[in-house]
């Protein structure tokens, strides 16, 4: 199986996540923001990162890289996608995703070990996990604030489209505590904090980001 | 040469996390009497040529594919003068 | 105005020109003007004035600075050394590591973000100059009184720049220090310091060699940044009766930097350079120069061709200018399409602005006319140097004198833990993650060791696991009370910690930031400060790689205290092996290494008493040696599961801090003056954790490098107890600890 | 109740990164013919009681104090009928 991870101008992360893919067992390649297919790739990853300086607003900019139409495409008809970060900042401005990530309520760049809920794990990117386990991630942004209209928020509650929120107090703001989100398919996830930081005790907190990799290896192997 | 100002502020439902924290440290610079900040932004964008429909339509579409976020954001858009 | 130029020069002759305006003293220009065999023209001016400030000449240093040459100790692991924009070193299967610190002082208290952001800028350009992808950062600094309100102007500014461009460049911040001390009202120390890794085959140099080879110009087009900034800002103290001198500011674009590094990173790959050249401080003046002057010896600028970001900048102007994000290359004809195309891939800017020759001359036009034609040494690397005088402060002995005995000493049960919590709740010692987690520790997937342990550490190599480690040091106070051994502690304690971790000590970088070089005393602190880290280094075998002076750090007669951050490079063979700070099981046992003694002078416990005076303890440079080779063989033989350095605050703190950090409490029992035991900050200590398995072995290890070991208790519990003393619940620590920099810079942006 | 308008723009002389990353997308979107494009801050402050020469003068000052970082960038306060 083989998953592509988009380098923006910008992006950070891009090299950890498909560390994250092999880590997983994938094969993992790199897609340039300005080509325009996707050739044989069975799923993607939008890394965190500052695509285009993030400059205007996270994500504003990247949404319109040619590889992005492709993508939108392709996860439209089904294809895994996840939005890390920067990535679900791209997703939200692409509309792929309801809502859109503000500034933390703090104002302030904020990395630290955050813990999370799972609360949904019928998407391709979380069937490994179980409902209500906690886990713990890096998250690390300063706009990480996920905010939304309350319509769009009663429809994510009652659908069960949150798939995990921040546990104990709220980091950032976030509208209910969300730390991502899904669509109603379930292939197109946006995830605030960094699965990929999490693949290793050496390097991270725990190895509990794993999970949304060899989640949808498994997905895409079923199929 | 034609000038346009594109202001771009947050829905009035939209939770603004800087204009709070203005409107929180005012006060403690002595400002009383405040009821609300919000903070927004402001875009200075030359164009060559005069200022026809054609390009104040061009700008409003700018401004809503990119300049502003339709979710969050409303935005207007002046010919500076 | 009309355009100057070499004709013009020799026309009109005795054309009176403002070179004292622009910091050159008369002596100097007389130089230039025997150099040249006729007056500068106004852009020859510009440059020479700019190269020969303090700042980039380091003419009031230099002669000082030459003692780390003369007394580097015999190394293999050093492949090139002082003199590069930064030093390399081997640190085996091939890899070679590169790291610099750098000041970005004066700036950063005139304008805290951008002055923050763009230092960090510079010195990750600098080691990038190398050949080297950067892989981490840190950030030494220094400020006025916490609770000042002009720190909180400055602080949170200085910190949300170094986090808004460090985490946009995507390089993990592993560690700094955060220091007040009134001294530093007004003359904050915004110190960064980047580490970046290559293959020894990729170092790359700044030399303009090969006839015929093209200069290129390439990043951010030039605008009016920090014109004549080097100069003003590095040269000169503040004085707030004249805020007219208030100089442009820089801004930085560190999405124009990162995709820079982007795009250098694969031009190297291809190995498309002869050389490169950063631009930072007195931009294309100092670049071209440079280059030149290290190379093949001439070379031609157009400097028509330099892409501005404001067409109207004269041509002094644009030789002056510090827009930032800049670099030029050296690229042979045959290359220069690929080069070009790379830069094209990255959206990076990149001009063609001249050609390397063998005229012995750099020279640049203008609008077809010459404008600037000069040997290039003399503009780069054959500056004035300057024998300033230097003399002991007339009250240096009443200062040494004046010991901290004074103060009432804490001696009952309740004092005792009131002088912990006191302790450990002062912004000094307190935890500073407010600051540190504006910073991205993790990006890079890399980072085994951060913020707060002793050093940071990180991989890179993922197969075999090899790793480097670094830490940055220097108590001031002890370097005010005695600069030679103050800065030899300094070094003591950046080898300790990098030796806590379990790596092995391997170079020396550092920064050196001081008042103003024109006062006796500053420069004798500076001289003893220099010799005692040269000194100290050749004793412990250790290159010093490379550095920065930063000067002129007063207020009005007030120097700050003398501040020699010291930053030691280490390198581990397996950084799964490494040694962190914290308690994480109960039952293990604790261990003191090292002997204590009344070490109070110049301590953390008098600084907060408002006491500084007395002699600071000696550093014993042969234990630490001892020390370290205990550490990093126990480190390899995995016999540890935590160590802690012992710095300000002593015992107390070191053990509070290891406790706090997993909330895994110990039961400790002292000797002696329980004050002295808790308190004291005698050099060339740690605590160290030990299962009871490992127990025999870490002992007989201790003595065979004869070190001395004090059982201090064992772990466990909810709760520091210090046996017949008191005790203290973590969560009462932790409270302590952790509530100060909320308190204090909460709801400041 | 009076409503102002504080306007932050970065001084023309200053790097403008937001900007110029604006600049560089739109023609990828099709608008031709950008000379430049700016981006600053825009503030709506309400404050209690009517607009006097006093309340502008107040508003002056927290724009020079909070609002506006005069080493890098101009302001303009307005009345907002
Ligand atoms: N500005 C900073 N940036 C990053 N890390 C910092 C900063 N200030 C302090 N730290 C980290 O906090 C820890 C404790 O700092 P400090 O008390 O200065 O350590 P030490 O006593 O070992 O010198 C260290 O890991 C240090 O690297
Ligand atoms: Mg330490």
């Amino acid at each position: 199986m083989i998953i592509g991870v988009v380098t923006f101008p910008g992006s950070l992360d891009d090299r950890d996540a498909a560390r994250a893919v092999r880590m997983a067992g994938g094969e993992a390649v790199l897609l340039w923001h300005n080509d325009h297919s996707l050739k044989n790739i069975d799923a993607v990853v939008l890394p965190g990162g500052f695509s285009y300086g993030d400059y205007l607003r996270c994500g504003a900019i990247a949404r319109f890289a040619p590889i992005m139409q492709e993508v939108a495409a392709r996860a439209q008809g089904g294809m895994p996608l996840l939005g890390i970060c920067n990535g679900f900042q791209v997703l939200c401005e692409s509309h792929l995703l309801p809502g859109v990530l503000t500034r933390n309520s703090d104002l302030h760049f904020l990395c630290r070990d955050q813990e999370l809920i799972i609360e949904n794990n019928s998407t391709q990117w979380t069937s490994e996990y179980s409902i209500g386990q906690h886990i713990t991630l890096p998250l690390k942004n300063g706009e990480g604030s996920y905010q939304c209209d309350d319509e769009t928020l009663r429809l994510l509650e009652s659908e069960g489209r949150i798939l995990a929120r921040y546990v104990g107090e709220n980091p950032n703001g976030s509208r209910n505590s969300i730390a991502g989100i899904t669509n109603e398919r379930g292939n197109i996830v946006g995830l605030m904090p960094h699965p990929e930081h999490a693949i290793e005790e050496l390097t991270g907190p725990t190895t509990d980001g794993l999970g949304f990799f060899t989640s949808v290896l498994k997905s895409l192997i079923a199929l | 040469m034609a000038r346009f100002i594109v202001e771009v502020m947050l829905k009035p439902e939209i939770l603004d996390p800087q204009g709070a924290a203005i409107a929180a440290a005012l006060p403690r610079l002595g400002f009383a009497g405040l009821t609300s900040v919000r903070q927004g932004k402001r875009f200075e964008i030359e164009i060559e040529g005069p200022a026809t429909a054609e390009k104040i339509a061009e700008i409003e579409s700018a401004a809503e594919l990119l300049l502003a976020n339709l979710v969050i954001e409303n935005f207007v858009v002046r010919v500076d003068e | 105005m009309t355009l100057d130029t070499v004709k013009s020069a020799l026309i009109d002759a005795n054309q009176v020109q403002p070179y004292r305006e622009l910091g050159l003293r008369d002596d100097e220009y007389a130089r230039i003007k025997s150099i040249l065999g006729r007056r500068p023209t106004s852009s020859e001016l510009a440059m020479y004035s700019v190269m020969w400030s303090e700042h980039c000449s380091y003419k009031s240093s230099k002669v000082h600075l030459r003692q780390f040459g003369e007394k580097q100790p015999k190394t293999d692991a050093l492949l090139v050394g002082i003199g590069e924009n930064a030093g390399v070193v081997d640190v085996g299967e091939g890899y070679a590591v590169t790291f610099k610190i750098e000041s970005h002082n004066h700036p950063s208290f005139v304008e805290p973000y951008q002055g923050a952001a763009t230092g960090v800028g510079g010195i990750v350009r600098d080691i990038l100059t190398m050949g080297a992808r950067p892989i981490a950062i840190m950030d030494p600094l220094r400020f006025g009184p916490a609770d000042a309100s002009d720190t909180k102007r400055v602080l949170p500014g200085v910190v949300a720049g170094i986090g808004g461009y460090g985490n946009c460049l995507g390089l993990p911040n592993i560690g700094g220090e955060v220091v007040f001390d009134e001294t530093y009202s007004g003359n904050p120390l915004i110190n960064a310091l980047c580490v970046g890794v290559m293959r020894h085959e990729d170092i790359k140099l700044a030399k303009a060699s090969g006839v015929g080879n093209l200069v290129v110009l390439f990043g951010a087009k030039t605008g009016g940044d920090g014109i004549g900034g080097v100069s003003v800002l590095a040269s000169e103290s503040f004085d707030s009766a004249k805020p007219s001198k208030r100089p442009s500011v820089q801004v930085g674009d560190p999405f124009a930097e990162k995709v820079l590094i982007e795009c250098c990173l694969e031009i190297f790959a291809e190995d498309l350079v002869i050389g490169i050249q950063d631009l930072g401080g007195a931009g294309l003046s100092c670049a071209t120069s440079e280059l030149a002057s290290a190379g093949t010896g001439g070379m031609h600028v157009v400097l028509d061709r330099v892409p501005l970001r404001d067409p109207s900048l004269a041509p002094e102007e644009i030789l002056m200018s510090e827009s930032q994000e800049r670099m030029c290359a050296i690229v042979e004809p045959e290359k220069i399409s690929r080069f070009l195309e790379l830069c094209t891939r990255w959206d990076v800017t990149a001009t063609v602005i001249g050609e390397v020759n063998d005229s012995a001359r750099l020279t640049i036009e203008w609008e077809n006319e010459i404008i600037v034609d000069v040997p290039p040494r003399t503009v780069a690397h054959e500056g004035p140097v300057y024998e300033r005088p230097f003399a002991e402060p007339a009250g240096q002995k009443r200062l040494q004198a004046n010991l901290p005995n004074s103060i009432a000493r804490p001696r009952s049960p309740e004092e005792l833990r009131m002088t912990l919590l006191d302790l450990i709740s002062c912004p000094n010692l307190a935890d500073k993650s407010w600051v540190t987690n504006q910073y991205d520790k993790y990006v890079q997937g890399n980072t085994v060791l951060a913020q707060p342990e002793d050093s940071g550490i990180v991989r890179i190599d993922e197969k075999t696991g090899l790793g480097v480690a670094i830490s940055t040091d220097v108590n001031a106070r002890w370097c005010l009370l005695d600069p030679y051994e103050g800065t030899r502690l300094a070094l003591a304690e950046a080898y300790r910690n990098v030796a806590t971790t379990g790596a092995r000590p391997l170079a020396v970088t550092n920064c050196l930031n001081f008042g103003s070089p024109e006062d006796p005393a500053v420069m004798w602190q500076f001289e003893r400060a220099v010799t005692g880290l040269a000194d100290a280094c050749l004793e412990l075998g250790l290159p010093v790689t490379g550095g920065n002076v930063s000067f002129y750090n007063q207020t009005g007669d007030v120097a700050i205290l003398p501040t020699p951050v010291v930053g030691v490079l280490g390198v581990i063979d397996d950084v799964a092996k490494r040694t962190a700070m914290a308690i994480s099981t109960e039952g293990d046992e604790l261990y003191l290494l090292g002997e204590t003694r009344e070490d109070f002078a110049g301590s953390e416990w008098a600084h907060i008493h408002g006491h500084l005076g007395g002699m600071p303890p000696r550093a014993d440079l042969d234990h630490e040696r001892r020390l370290a080779n205990l550490l990093i063989e126990a480190s390899t033989s995995q016999i540890l599961s935590a160590a802690h350095d012992l710095s300000d605050g002593g015992l107390a703190i070191a053990v509070a801090e290891m406790s706090l950090r997993k909330r895994v409490g110990a039961r400790i029992t002292i000797d002696g003056d329980p004050f002295v035991a808790l308190f004291s900050e005698t050099p060339g200590r740690v605590v160290v954790v030990v299962s009871q398995w490992h127990r025999n072995e870490f002992l007989a290890l201790a003595a065979s490098h004869r070190i001395v070991t004090h059982h201090l208790g064992v772990t466990g519990g909810s709760a520091l107890v210090v046996a017949d003393n008191f005790e203290i619940q973590l969560s009462e620590l932790a409270d302590a600890h952790q509530g100060t920099f909320p308190r204090l810079f909460a709801g400041t942006r």
